[in-house]
């Protein structure tokens, strides 16, 4: 063992990591080889080619799926740090200013909390609902994610009931939140749980009503269609042909999301943290998650059904067009022709540029020493070519220009629910419900009424709406 | 029509307001950083002062901690003689460190450093003469009496006693037994060797009589013997004292004294110790 | 107080809505009031009326106080709609309850001394038939006095938790009664065991003025015995 | 309820483990003491006990209310008190005249100028003690000053149990300015020990004042600002309007004093009703309202605000020369003799019935906090309402447990 460890150990750092890499190689290739030779290897990738292509769709939900599992919790991250921030700016204070840049890590920091404290279960507690209830409120706010287009050809499955299946599973949230203030044994988180269904159940209809108006408009209850319904200037988006609707939306949106001033869910000064009471840990830490997420996700409606979702609020192609730019690009330059030049091509030109760049700097401010402008130069290089590639895909690809717009929208929305939390206070239960019944479910059905009438009465005029 | 009858008006009102406060300067210290100034009147802080020699200034007259209307001061020190440990605070505190309760809540036996450096002694006495007195401290100089009559000087413990057992202050008994002369802390040595310290006497031998004395008694000036037969003092000859060093015994003065006579005297002394007096 | 009472001729009603506007201060005690107080309860009274500087004082027994707080209330020559406190008090002998009126009639408070209440049993009636807001206050005096108030709905204890048996603000409390500690230690002077007339002897009570804790504190009996700094009469 | 009689201490190991029906319910583990304990205990079908604190988001203090709800509405309610008790009476019996000053100090935590000044006045009224006109002038002050940061901290506690989280900051930073003001002129920022028998400890100095002059130019701007969002915030009112109403005669016989009983119309103010001090010099009006409703205390403790700054304006231009303590004995024996002083507070009047014999120390310190006889009306008003509106009155009624307790 000492003939192969001795000079092991007289290897440097460098030696012992590239020594292996090279044997790996060697292995590689001679596999490689052999299965060529043999036709194995040839068989195996077609066999395997074949196998994705007859089941695509399988492959693309699954790899949606986990991406929007796993996005949600930087999301709900932002919306927190959003939260903190702006509220505390509201208040007049700094907020979180220590971890991070401004403070953008300290909602990281909290989930770390979160998940470092211990996870107790009350004596007297129903343990199964109590240990399911989490699972179920955020795996509804999650699930909702999968029908949400965010951008032309960017989003997790298109079903041709998208919002139906919205609704249908963010209802699903409801059980959770009554599972959780049940099985808790603590009268708080009964009035909580209580609370929680009889406002999110009542607050449903006025929400599904509200959008009823453009389904018949559109036709579809498919989320892509809706946003590509809302194509073309602003003017386009359902906000100005809904008004009433995108109002009796958001209020109710705010109330499933169970946002200021409709929380009493979790009324802090009435029963103590609602459902939540007897959660620590991790467990409190999906219930809280499973909120912000879902304020994203109502921001997200909002801006799909009524702010055109992805659509640019004016339409960029004249203004590109008139730079000379046609969309999408044509690149009149084909690399295969340069042959072996393109190799060359690719191994010079960044030295040759960055040299340049560096003689440049250099000449204009002699005070830096050549290493320090060739670091700048460097990053100067490579600045150029990200922000280059990115207007050349924000122009050629359309689903990057689109994501923007639709997180601008996003992002505009969840501020102004955090800005709403930090002004209003709370109603009250009775006038919450008065209001869901009183109020919202007439104004919904008279906005069915109209848009149903206008309809009617456009298509005698040989228009659509 | 009045603008508070438009519904959601002042909803709208109170965002718009929230959000031009959104770019208000703002009011928060970021406190390592900057360091909110203090009122010079400020009384927040419990400092001791020091004298421009570094040594501490307070001497533990007990005058903040009797002065304290919450009884929050709660202090030790050693008397201005170096010789007696003094702690002063509400009574109360001594019984409520020796209650069951506290030390229930406490789980564990609360030691009473107060008492540490004192030799126990058996409290009957003092509980009787108490009850005889009926826990009063308008009686405490009657009580310090018959309790030094009892052990033939004045034991701190049993002073600890009287204090808890009375609720008057320890340092208050402590200022009566040490402002009253006939009150005494240890038992009595029989005979008191006092020296003139003076330049005239220790040019005149005293520094060599000194040093027998303290080696044949065995302790220094204000020192009690080991055996505690003889207290070695000082004294003062006023110069009254020609060319030989003043030294006095019981307080009659001896005509010449010479370290060689030091060792004889000191045994003599020890020979003739009146009986029940020694501790 | 730098400050004397006013004379409230121009004092508005209490149920008058209006803001009262700025008397001018003239410090006397209101004669009127100690005349017609004189006039109307005189049979009723233990002693006579006496006043010292804004307050008016009466003193009554227990069976009188019904008839004279309900006259005090009702009466439209004195109309003491507002009660603004009820305590009790601990003479060292007997106990004591008093009561501060306000009129908008008169400039001075009047004090209402229901006097005599025994310590083993002391019964009053309740005043919450006039004002039910002195429910919490007779629950404070039972509570620390351990004064029966009769015709008061909830009279349990407030402040003490409820297996509580001594009553603490009586001058024969005794703090090892309710605290875990043995007798006499950390006793404060002015919470000597209380023996009953049956052991000879009479409640203690302090005569002569001291500093901190040596406050002198003997028995009447000894009043000045072996005191040379004892005066000021015996208790409050 | 059922069961022997059991006693609650700390060495009993069963409230640890106990039945779960004894920690879910607020029943106590002891047969009932008198017959409305009685009959708050027992249940009809379909009602429940919730046991609101002691420790709970909004009650101020350490209180503790058993509401028994009927769905989500209080059929009846019992508050516990106790839990802050520290027996200030009998410890100012204790010790002596000057000591008592600062153990009433924090009873009113937060305007404890006020709960500091019972001792002294009442001493100075047994002593037919004339205090000298500029220490009457700077308690005056100083009063108002309390009085202003105390309203500003009601207002922000009222909007932050109704869920709004923003005013309770400007609150504070009013509070702050202040605060930090009065630490110059006291020494402290929360128990400023500063009234003293026959005056005040220590005169106005440069920093107060510069502090004050700083202040005034903008007083009570950032209440005024605030108050924007919540007066005719839709919500605000809905929550707060025609709730908890007291009438004039509920309030008479409640005891009520101060803000609530001025907001059912009734003007009882003791700087003007029995004027001490040198209130009857200066120039204000006694702010009250007619709906008796949350509402209308909200608005009435901003009324008070500016008058408490018109009452700061005159003092300050009026503001007399002179000594600030009068010629008193080191050791200070009170004459023997019984005095009741009463005064304005933010909450209320607060009294003071001290009894002297002669000696040094007080011989009976009757403590008459506003704040417990407000607290009653809660238990007339609530019932009815449902579980939200049981904070929004407590916190319009503003009760501070520091006093209720004692």
């Amino acid at each position: 063992m000492s003939v192969v460890s001795r000079p092991w150990s007289r290897l440097s750092l460098a030696g012992k990591i590239i020594l292996p890499l090279i044997a790996v190689f060697v292995a590689l290739n001679l596999v490689i080889v052999l299965g060529w030779v043999s036709g194995i290897l040839p068989w195996l990738v077609q066999a395997i080619l074949d196998a994705l292509g007859d089941n695509v769709g399988i492959l693309r939900f699954l790899i949606a799926a986990t991406i929007i599992l796993v996005i949600t919790v930087p999301v709900a991250f932002m919306n927190i740090f959003f939260e903190m921030k702006l509220i505390a700016f509201v208040n007049l204070r700094v907020g979180p200013n220590r971890i991070g840049p401004w403070g953008t890590l300290a909602s990281v920091v909290h989930g770390l909390k979160v998940l470092a404290k211990e996870d107790f279960t009350p004596t007297g507690a129903d343990v199964p609902a109590f240990t399911l209830a989490p699972a179920v409120v955020y795996l509804a706010a999650v699930m909702t994610l999968l029908v949400v287009p965010f951008a032309p050809g960017l989003y997790g499955y298109d079903m041709d009931i998208g919002l139906l299946y919205f609704f249908a599973v963010g209802g699903v949230g409801v059980v959770g939140l009554m599972m959780a203030g049940w099985s808790s044994y603590n009268k708080y988180s009964l009035l909580g749980g209580l609370r929680a269904a009889a406002s999110l159940i009542s607050y449903e209809l006025p929400l599904i009503l509200s959008v009823m108006g453009i389904v018949m408009i559109t036709g579809t209850l498919n989320l892509n269609q809706i946003v590509t319904a809302q194509e073309g200037s602003f003017l386009d988006w359902f906000l100005f042909r809904q008004p009433l609707g995108a109002l009796i939306f958001f209020i109710a949106a705010t109330a499933e999301a169970s946002r200021t001033p409709f929380d009493l869910t979790e009324a802090d000064s009435e029963i103590v943290a609602g459902f939540a009471t007897e959660y620590s840990g991790m467990r409190f830490g999906f219930f809280f998650f499973a909120e912000y997420v879902n304020m994203f996700i109502l921001s997200a409606m909002t801006a799909v059904l009524f702010l055109g979702g992805w659509n640019a609020p004016f339409d960029i192609d004249p203004l590109l067009s008139a730079v000379g730019i046609t969309t999408p690009v044509s690149v009149a330059f084909d690399p295969a022709s340069l042959g072996v030049g393109l190799l060359w091509l690719v191994l010079l030109a960044p030295a040759l540029i960055i040299g340049l760049l560096t003689a440049v700097i250099w000449m204009l401010k002699s005070s830096w020493s050549i290493v320090v402008s060739l670091v700048v130069a460097f990053l100067l290089f490579n600045v150029i070519v990200v922000g280059a590639l990115v207007t050349f895909a924000a122009i050629d690809l359309e689903w990057v220009i689109g994501l923007f717009w639709f997180i601008g929208k996003t992002v505009a929305l969840i501020l102004f629910f955090v800005l709403m939390r930090a002004t209003l206070p709370r109603v009250r239960i009775d006038q919450l419900m008065g209001f869901a019944w009183k109020w919202l479910v007439p104004a919904a059905l008279l906005n069915i009424f109209v848009t149903a009438g206008a309809i009617v009465i456009l298509d005698q005029m040989g228009k659509t709406l | 029509m009045r603008t508070d009858r438009v519904p959601g008006l002042g909803i709208a009102k109170g965002l718009m307001f929230a959000f031009t406060q959104v770019f208000k300067p703002k009011v928060t210290i970021q406190y390592p950083e900057v360091v909110n100034d203090i009122s010079p009147r400020n009384r927040g802080r419990l400092i001791l002062l020091y004298d421009e020699a570094g040594t501490l200034k307070c001497e533990t007259c007990f005058q903040c901690a009797a002065a304290c209307p919450i009884e929050c001061i709660d202090m030790g020190g050693v008397d201005t003689r170096n010789r007696y440990h003094v702690h002063w605070g509400p009574a109360e505190q001594y019984a409520e460190r020796r209650e069951e309760s506290a030390l229930r809540r406490s789980g564990r036996t609360v030691p009473d450093a107060t008492f540490e450096p004192f030799a126990r002694i058996d409290l009957g006495p003092v509980d009787a003469i108490l009850a005889r007195h009926g826990h009063r401290p308008r009686a405490a100089l009657r009580i310090m009496d018959d309790v030094q009559a009892e052990y033939g000087y004045l034991p701190v413990a049993a002073l600890q006693h009287i204090a808890h057992q009375t609720g008057a202050w320890y340092s208050e008994l402590y200022g009566i037994a040490t402002s009253y002369p006939h009150l005494r802390f240890e038992t009595p040595g029989s005979h008191v060797v006092a020296i003139c310290r003076c330049a005239q006497c220790t040019v005149a031998g005293g520094g060599r009589v000194l040093a027998a004395f303290r080696e044949h008694l065995g302790t220094d000036i204000g020192g009690l013997s080991p055996d505690g037969a003889v207290r070695l003092e000082s004294t003062d000859c006023r110069g009254e004292s020609a060319g030989v060093p003043r030294v006095t015994v019981d307080g009659n003065v001896l005509p010449t004294v010479n370290a060689t006579d030091a060792a004889t005297i000191a045994a003599a002394l020890r020979a003739t110790v009146p009986q029940g007096q020694a501790a | 107080m730098g400050s004397g009472p006013t004379v409230g001729s121009d004092r508005p009603s209490l149920l008058a809505s209006d803001a009262s506007p700025v008397p001018e201060r003239i410090p006397v005690t209101d004669i009127a009031l100690q005349r017609r107080l004189t006039e109307r309860f005189s049979t009723q009274l233990l002693t006579a009326v006496s006043a010292r500087h804004d307050t008016t004082e009466i003193i009554v027994g227990p069976g009188e106080l019904v008839s004279v707080m309900s006259a005090l209330h009702d009466d439209a020559e004195f109309r003491f709609e507002l009660l603004a406190d009820l305590a009790g008090v601990d003479t060292g002998v007997v106990l004591q309850v008093v009561y501060h009126l306000w009129s908008p009639l008169s400039p001075d408070w009047l004090r209402v001394i229901c006097d005599g209440l025994p310590r083993d049993d002391p019964r009053l009636p309740s005043v919450t038939f006039l004002w039910n807001g002195a429910e919490w206050a007779e629950r404070e005096a039972y509570d620390m006095f351990g004064l029966i108030f009769e015709g008061n709905r909830d009279l349990r204890r407030i402040y003490m938790p409820p297996d509580y048996q001594s009553f603490p603000l009586r001058k024969d409390f005794l703090m090892p009664d309710d605290a875990s500690r043995s007798p006499g230690q950390g006793v404060r002077p002015i919470e000597v065991a209380f023996q009953t007339a049956e052991s000879g002897r009479v409640p203690l009570m302090r005569v002569s003025p001291g500093t901190g804790s040596l406050a002198g504190w003997t028995r009447p009996g000894e009043v000045g015995a072996g005191d040379p700094d004892s005066g000021g009469q015996v208790g409050p | 309820m059922t069961g022997e009689p059991r006693v609650r201490s700390l060495d009993d190991p069963s409230i640890m483990v106990d039945s779960p029906a004894t920690i879910i319910d607020a029943v106590p583990p002891y047969p009932p003491r008198t017959e409305r304990e009685a009959e708050f205990y027992s249940l009809k079908d379909g009602e429940m006990f919730v046991n609101l604190g002691p420790q709970h988001p909004s009650t101020h203090g350490v209180l503790r209310v058993v509401i028994k709800i009927d769905g989500e509405q209080v059929v009846d309610l019992d508050p516990v008190l106790g839990y802050l008790h520290r027996g200030v009476e009998k410890i100012c019996e204790n010790g002596d005249w000057h000591h008592a000053i600062s153990n009433c100090d924090p009873l009113e935590y937060i305007a404890s100028m006020f709960s500091e000044a019972m001792p002294v006045l009442v001493a100075e009224k047994l002593l037919d003690l004339e205090v000298p006109r500029r220490a009457d002038y700077i308690r005056v002050l100083a009063w108002e000053l309390n009085r202003i940061s105390s309203h500003a901290l009601f207002i922000g506690w009222l909007a932050l149990d109704l869920g709004g989280i923003t005013p309770i900051l400007y609150g504070f930073i009013e509070r702050d300015e202040i605060v930090e003001m009065l630490a110059a002129l006291t020494g402290q920022k929360l128990l400023f020990n500063y009234l003293r028998i026959g005056g005040v400890n220590g005169d106005l100095n440069h920093e107060f004042l510069s502090r004050l002059g700083d202040w005034m130019s903008r007083a009570g701007k950032r209440i005024e600002e605030s108050s924007k969002l919540m007066n005719e915030n839709e919500i605000f009112v809905g929550r707060t309007r025609g709730l908890g109403v007291l009438t004039r005669e509920a309030a008479l016989r409640t005891c009520v004093t101060g803000p609530p009983l001025r907001a059912t119309g009734i003007p009882y103010d003791v700087r003007r009703a029995h004027p001490y001090s040198v209130y009857p010099e200066l120039e204000f009006d006694i702010p009250t309202r007619t709906e008796g409703d949350s509402y209308a205390r909200y608005l009435l403790h901003l009324d008070e605000i500016r008058e408490s700054i018109r009452i700061i304006d005159q003092v300050l231009h009026q503001m007399p020369d002179g000594p600030v303590m009068a010629k008193l004995p080191r050791l200070l024996r009170v004459p023997p003799g019984r005095a009741w002083v009463a005064f304005e507070s933010p909450r209320g009047q607060y009294g003071a019935y001290g009894i002297s014999d002669g000696s040094d120390q007080p011989f009976r310190f009757r403590i008459h906090d506003p704040s417990y006889f407000t607290l009653q009306a809660v238990g007339q008003l609530v019932p009815g309402h449902l579980v939200a509106d049981t904070m929004a009155i407590m916190a319009s009624l503003d009760p501070i447990m520091g006093g209720i307790d004692k």
